[in-house]
C-alpha cells in the first residue's frame, strides 16, 4: 500500500516535471479498497483493476519499474509504449488491462467466472468499479447475468461519492449496493479506507463464490482526494469533505495497525523509498519503443495463450 | 454430404463442440428453442445447458462475458439474434475484443455469429450489413461465406482462430443455397476465392452478393466475366484483388451494404492506388444506396443490387 | 380493443394466405395492456408502442385500412412500405414508431418527458415494454435517468412472463417491478388483462406525472396467446399455462363488462367485422410504393416537424 | 475576433443556447465543471441548470433522451466526453436517430459533439476518430472542422440542422488552432472548402489532417499543390472533389482514422469510379494503419500521417 501511493507519488511528481506524456490518474485516499480486495485473492484469480487501482496491479507483483516504465511509455514498461496511466495489466499475473468505458470489465469478469463455474475450478474473478460507473448499461447487463447464472464472481464497488466532477445525487436516485439484492447478488458496505476490512468482506465473498453461492457486490464507501486526474484541481469537492476524510487516510491507518503489531514502519517506509528511487533511475534509462513496434500484434498469430496464473508475491492468503 | 447453408452452419458447430469442449454456445434463444432461424436446433439436447447457453436479452453482456471467457481459456461462440442487434454490443465488441490483443498480448478467441443481410422483407432492422463498422475497427476478423462449403469451413477456422472473428451468415442463403459439405472437420482459409473464371472483367463480391455478380456473369455471353468471392475480409485477401484487376483490367465491386465507406470503398481504393496501371476503365461500385432497407418488396428490390444491376454495370464497363 | 384484435386476426389471416411478406407479430391476449394505458392518456402525451401494442395505434386513432395497408407493404400504409409488421407509428398522432433494438424508446420517452418538464407543460409520455427487454443495459439507463430526472414518464411493462422462447426464470433472478424503487420510480402492479384495471393505473400515473411526481412503472401481467411471431408455435409454453389466460380473455372480459351495462356487444362485433371487410378490401386495392419513392426521405430537407398532438378519436379521458 | 477552435467551439453553444431558447446541452461534467475539456465553461452560470445539464454516464441514454427531446420540439446538443466513448451511445444513434426520419417522416433534430483523434499521448481509448462508422450509417450528418471559423459556423449549422449531426471536433486542434471568428450567429455551408490553391496535385483532407496537408504542401516548392478540405463528410462534397481531380490529375488523400473503410476509402473510390478520365496516377491514401492508437510519442507518431508522410506521398505522386 506504501509502495501504491510511493509510485503514484513519482508518478505524478514525473508528470508534473513533463517526463509523462499524455494525462495522469492516481488512486490517493482509496489505496486500501484495491489494496485489501487483491490480497484476498488467489493467484488463480483474475482481478481486473480500474482507474484507482494501481494497488491491485501491485499486489499481483506487478514492479514499481514497469509501472513507472509504463506511465513514461517506455519500451520495457507493461504496455511496452502501447497504452498509458492507469491502462495496463500484466496478463501473466491474472490481471485485465482495464478498457476506458465504464465498466467494460464487468462483463468480462462475470465470464471468466462463469468459465471456472462451468469448469468446475475453484477459482473467482473480481472486478472493481466506481459509483458513476453503475449509470451504465453494461452495469446492469453484467449485474443481471452474473446474478443469474450465480457465476463465482466479486464485484468491488468503489463509492467515492464523486463521477469526475459530478456528485453521486446526480448519478443515481437509490445507492447501488441496495440495487445489488435485485439482481439476486449479496451486498456488503465497507469502509473502502480499512484495508483489512475489504480484505475480510473479499475473503468472505470469495469463499461464497467458490462455495457455489454466487456474486458479491462489495461497497467500499472512500474518498478520492486527488482531482479526477492531474489535470483537475477538484475545486468543486468541498474543502470539510477533504478534511473529514484526509483524517480517515487509509495508509495512515494501516501504518498505526502495524505500528501496534510492532512493525518498524519508518523501516518499510525507507526501503519502498529506496525501491522507488532505484525504479525510478531504472524507468528514465529505458529507452522509448521502437516505432515500427506500434504495428505489431493487432492480430494473435500464434496459440491463444489464456490469462496466467498470478505469479503474486503476495497474494493468495485466500488460497493459502 | 449436401447441405443447405444453413445446415451446413449447424454442422460447423455441432462439429465444434464435440471435438473441442472449450467450444460454448451463448445466445439468445438458443438452447431448447434452437435460435430464432434453428441454427442450433439439437444443440442443447446433445450438448447440455452449460454448453449451449440462452443468456438474457444483454448484447454487451453476450459480448463482454465471452470475452471473460476466451481469456480463461474457452471458445465461445455468440449468436446476435439478428445482425442488426450487434449494435446493442458495439462497444464490446470494438473496445474490449478488438483491442484486447495488441494491448496486454491477450488473445480473446471468440466468434460473433452475425445472421445479416436482406432480400425478405426483413425491414431496416432485420436486413442490415454491419460487416465495415468492423472493418474499420483494427483486431477484429471479419469472414462472410456465400456457399454451405465456405460456411462450415470459415466458421471452423473461425472458432479455431485465436482472435475475435465477426462471422457472417447471410440469412437469405440460408435455406436458398444448399452444396457439398465435407463431413467432419475442416477448414476454408481466409483468402479469396475464384468462383467463375474469365479474363475481360472482374466482379468482386462476397456473401449473397457472389451469387448475384454470378447470375450477373453468367447473362453476359458476349464476354468472360470472372468472378472472386472475397469470403474473408479482414484479412482482405489484397493480392487476390490485385491479380484479378490485373489479369481482367475491368472491375466491378459490389456490396450488399449502404454505398458510403463499404467494404467495396476499401476494395476499389486499393485498386485505385495499387491496381492503378492494371486498369483500363473506372473502378466501378454497385452497393445499396445510403437508405435503410425498406420493407416492401418493390422497395426493397430497388435498392439492394440485383443481377440486373451488376450486369448493367458490366455491359457498360465492358463497353468503355 | 375488439377492433385491435380483428385487426390482428385479419392481419394474420392475410399472412397465412401468402399476402403479407416478411414475418407477421402479433399481441394476442394482450389487448388490454396497451389499450388501457393509451386510453388514458391526453392527445398530447405522445406513446412509444412495442411489438405487442397494435391496440395502442388503433387508440390513436390510426385506421385499420392504413394498419392493413401497413403489413402489405402498400404506398398508403403508416410507413409507405418502407417498415413492416409493428414497426410504424403515425407521428402526427403523436405515436413514436418502435425501433426493434429493445427497449430503445424507453430513453426516447424520457428525453420527450423530459422536454416536457422543461418547458413546463402539462404532459407526459408513455413507453410500454416487455419483461424480456428490462435485461437490456438500455432499461436501466433510461429508469435511472428517469427517476434522477423526475421525469414525466409512464414507463408500461408487459409481464408476459417470456421473452421469444426464454421464460423469465432464465432473464432476471428479482422481478423487475421490485426494481422500480431502486431508482426512485413507483411501481404498481396491475392485471394486464383488465382494461380497466391499466386504464385507472394509467391515470393515476399520469396524474403523478403532470403533479410532478416523477415516472411511474406499471408492471401489467398478461400472457403472449400466440407464438411470438406467426412462425413460431410456442410449443415451449406449457399447454396448461394457455388455458389458464385462455380463461382470462381480456376481450372476452371486456365484453361481459360491457354487456352487464346494457351495452349491445354484438352490434359492436358487426360493425368491427364490417369495419375490417371494408378496410381489408381498401388495403388490398392499394398500389405497391413507387420503387424510387425508398431513396426519399432520409435527411428532412424543410423545417423540422416536432410530433404532432394526437388527434385520436378515443384517447384524453384523462386529459378531460 | 480571435479566438481558438475550442474558444470557437464554445463561442458556437453561447450563440445557439442565447438566440434559441430550444437549444439544450447535455453531457458528463459539462455543467459547473463545464465539461473535460473546458468547452461548456461558464455555460450552466449563464443559462442555468435546465439548459446545460449534466447527465449520468449514461451514453445510450444521452443520446436516444436527446432523441425524445428533439420530437417534441428540442434542439438538444449532447457532448461524449471523448469521441471514443460513442461507441457505448452507438445503438442509438444508429438505429433510432439516424432511420427516424426515412422511416416516420420524423425530423430528429440533435448534435452529438465528439472530441476525436489522437497526437497528445491519449492512447487507444481517447484518440479514436470514429467518423467512418457513421458515415456507413445512413441518416447522420457528419461534420469535421479544421479551423476556428469553421467551427464555429458548422457548430450552429448543426444545431440548425434538421437532422442528427455527428459533430466532430479535434481535440489536438483545441488550442493549437486560432484564428478569425465572426460574433454572432453564422453558418458555414456544408461543403468542401479548398485551402490552399494549386494545380500539380491536391491533397484532400479534413480535422486536424488539413493542418498536416498544408505543412506538406508548403514544403513542396517544386509544384503546386492544392489542399481541399472536406469539412463535412455527409454530405460528401462530390462535386469538389471530382472538380479537384479534373484541375489536378494527381490526389493524395488523408485519413487520421485507421486505413480500412476509412473516410478517404469512400473518396478514393468516388474518385475511381466518376475521377476515372482526370487522373493521371494512382489515387493515393495516407492514413493511420489498422492498429488502435498507441500512448507513447515515438509510436504515436509512427501511425499517424504526418507533414512529412503526406510530403512523401505528394512528392512521389508528382514524380509519376
Ligand atoms: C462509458 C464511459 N463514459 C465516459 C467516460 C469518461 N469518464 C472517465 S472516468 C469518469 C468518471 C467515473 O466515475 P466513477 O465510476 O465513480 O469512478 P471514479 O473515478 O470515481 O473512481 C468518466 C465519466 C468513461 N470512462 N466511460
Ligand atoms: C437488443 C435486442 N436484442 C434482441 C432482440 C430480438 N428480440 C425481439 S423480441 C425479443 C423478445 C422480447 O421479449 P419481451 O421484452 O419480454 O417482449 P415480448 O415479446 O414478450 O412482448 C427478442 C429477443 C431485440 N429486439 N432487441
Ligand atoms: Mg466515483
Ligand atoms: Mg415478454
Amino acid at each position: 500500500m506504501a509502495l501504491t501511493r510511493a509510485i503514484e507519488e513519482r508518478g505524478l511528481s514525473l508528470y508534473k516535471q513533463g517526463k509523462i506524456p499524455g494525462s495522469f490518474y492516481d488512486g490517493r485516499g482509496q489505496e486500501a479498497t484495491a489494496v485489501g480486495a487483491t490480497f484476498a485473492l488467489g493467484p488463480a484469480d483474475p482481478v481486473c483493476p480500474l482507474i484507482r487501482d494501481l494497488g491491485a496491479h501491485v499486489v499481483r507483483g506487478t514492479t514499481a519499474t514497469s509501472i513507472l516504465a509504463h506511465y513514461l511509455g517506455r519500451a520495457d514498461g507493461v504496455s511496452r509504449g502501447r497504452d498509458g496511466n492507469i491502462h495496463f495489466g500484466e496478463a501473466q499475473r491474472g490481471v485485465v488491462g482495464m478498457v476506458s468505458m465504464l465498466p467494460d470489465m464487468m462483463a468480462v469478469a462475470v465470464g471468466m467466472a462463469w468459465a471456472f463455474r462451468l469448469r468446475g475450478e475453484q477459482r473467482c474473478a473480481l472486478s472493481f468499479f466506481g459509483d458513476g460507473a453503475t449509470s451504465v448499461g453494461d452495469w446492469h447487463e453484467a449485474m443481471n447475468l452474473a446474478g443469474l447464472q450465480r457465476v463465482p464472481a466479486i464485484f468491488v464497488l468503489e463509492h467515492n461519492g464523486y463521477a469526475y466532477s459530478t456528485p453521486s445525487a446526480r448519478q443515481f436516485v437509490v445507492d447501488p449496493l441496495e440495487r445489488a439484492a435485485l439482481y439476486g447478488i449479496a451486498g456488503v458496505a465497507v469502509d473502502g479506507n480499512d484495508a483489512e476490512e475489504v480484505f475480510d468482506a473479499t475473503r468472505a465473498a470469495r469463499e461464497r463464490a467458490l462455495a457455489g453461492d454466487g456474486p458479491t457486490l462489495i461497497a467500499a464507501t472512500t474518498m478520492r482526494m486527488h482531482g479526477h486526474g492531474a489535470h483537475d484541481d477538484a475545486s468543486y469537492v468541498p474543502r470539510e469533505q477533504l478534511e473529514h476524510w484526509a483524517a480517515r487516510d487509509p495508509l495512515e491507518r494501516q501504518r498505526d495497525r502495524l505500528r501496534s503489531l510492532g512493525v518498524d514502519v519508518e523501516a518499510i517506509d525507507e526501503s519502498v523509498r529506496e525501491e522507488i528511487d532505484v525504479a525510478t533511475q531504472e524507468a528514465l534509462a529505458m529507452p522509448a519503443p521502437e516505432p515500427a513496434s506500434a504495428l505489431e500484434g493487432v492480430f494473435c498469430e500464434g496459440e491463444a495463450e489464456p490469462l496466467g496464473l498470478g505469479a503474486a508475491p503476495w497474494s493468495g492468503f485466500a488460497g493459502a | 454430404m449436401e447441405l443447405t447453408y444453413l445446415d451446413a452452419i449447424s454442422d460447423a458447430l455441432r462439429v465444434a463442440l464435440r471435438e473441442d469442449e472449450r467450444v460454448l454456445l451463448l445466445g439468445e434463444d438458443i438452447g431448447a428453442f434452437g435460435g430464432a432461424f434453428k441454427v442450433t436446433a439439437g444443440l442443447q439436447q446433445e450438448f447440455g445447458v452449460d454448453r449451449v447457453i440462452d443468456t438474457p436479452i444483454s448484447e454487451e453482456a453476450i459480448i463482454g462475458g465471452a470475452v471473460g471467457a476466451a481469456i480463461v481459456g474457452m471458445r465461445p461462440v455468440c449468436e446476435m439474434q439478428f445482425a442488426d442487434f450487434v449494435a446493442c454490443g458495439f462497444d464490446q465488441l470494438v473496445n474490449v475484443a478488438g483491442k484486447l490483443h495488441w494491448r496486454l498480448g491477450l488473445a480473446a478467441p471468440i466468434v460473433v455469429r452475425l445472421p445479416s443481410g436482406g432480400g425478405f422483407a426483413g425491414g431496416p432492422f432485420h436486413s442490415q450489413n454491419p460487416e465495415a463498422w468492423f472493418m474499420h475497427a483494427p483486431g477484429l476478423k471479419v469472414l462472410a461465406p456465400s456457399s454451405a462449403h465456405d460456411a462450415k469451413g470459415l466458421l471452423l477456422a473461425a472458432i479455431a482462430d485465436p482472435n475475435p472473428v465477426i462471422f457472417l451468415e447471410h440469412k437469405h442463403l440460408y435455406r436458398r443455397i444448399r452444396g457439398e459439405v465435407p463431413e467432419g472437420f475442416y477448414q476454408t482459409p481466409l483468402c479469396a476465392q475464384t468462383v467463375r473464371d474469365g479474363d475481360d472483367l472482374v466482379v468482386i463480391a462476397y456473401g449473397a452478393m457472389v451469387h448475384a455478380a454470378l447470375d450477373a456473369a453468367a447473362e453476359i455471353e458476349e464476354a468472360s466475366v470472372r468472378v472472386l468471392d472475397l469470403r474473408s475480409l479482414v484479412p482482405l485477401d489484397e493480392r487476390a484483388i490485385l491479380d484479378a484487376v490485373h489479369d481482367c483490367a475491368k472491375v466491378v465491386i459490389v456490396d450488399e451494404a449502404n454505398y458510403t465507406c463499404a467494404a467495396g470503398a476499401q476494395v476499389a481504393s486499393l485498386i485505385a492506388q495499387y491496381g492503378y496501371e492494371d486498369l483500363d476503365g473506372p473502378v466501378v461500385r454497385v452497393a445499396t444506396p445510403d437508405v435503410p432497407i425498406p420493407f416492401a418488396p418493390s422497395l426493397e428490390r430497388a435498392v439492394l443490387p440485383s443481377a440486373e444491376r451488376i450486369r448493367d454495370a458490366c455491359r457498360e464497363l465492358l463497353a468503355y
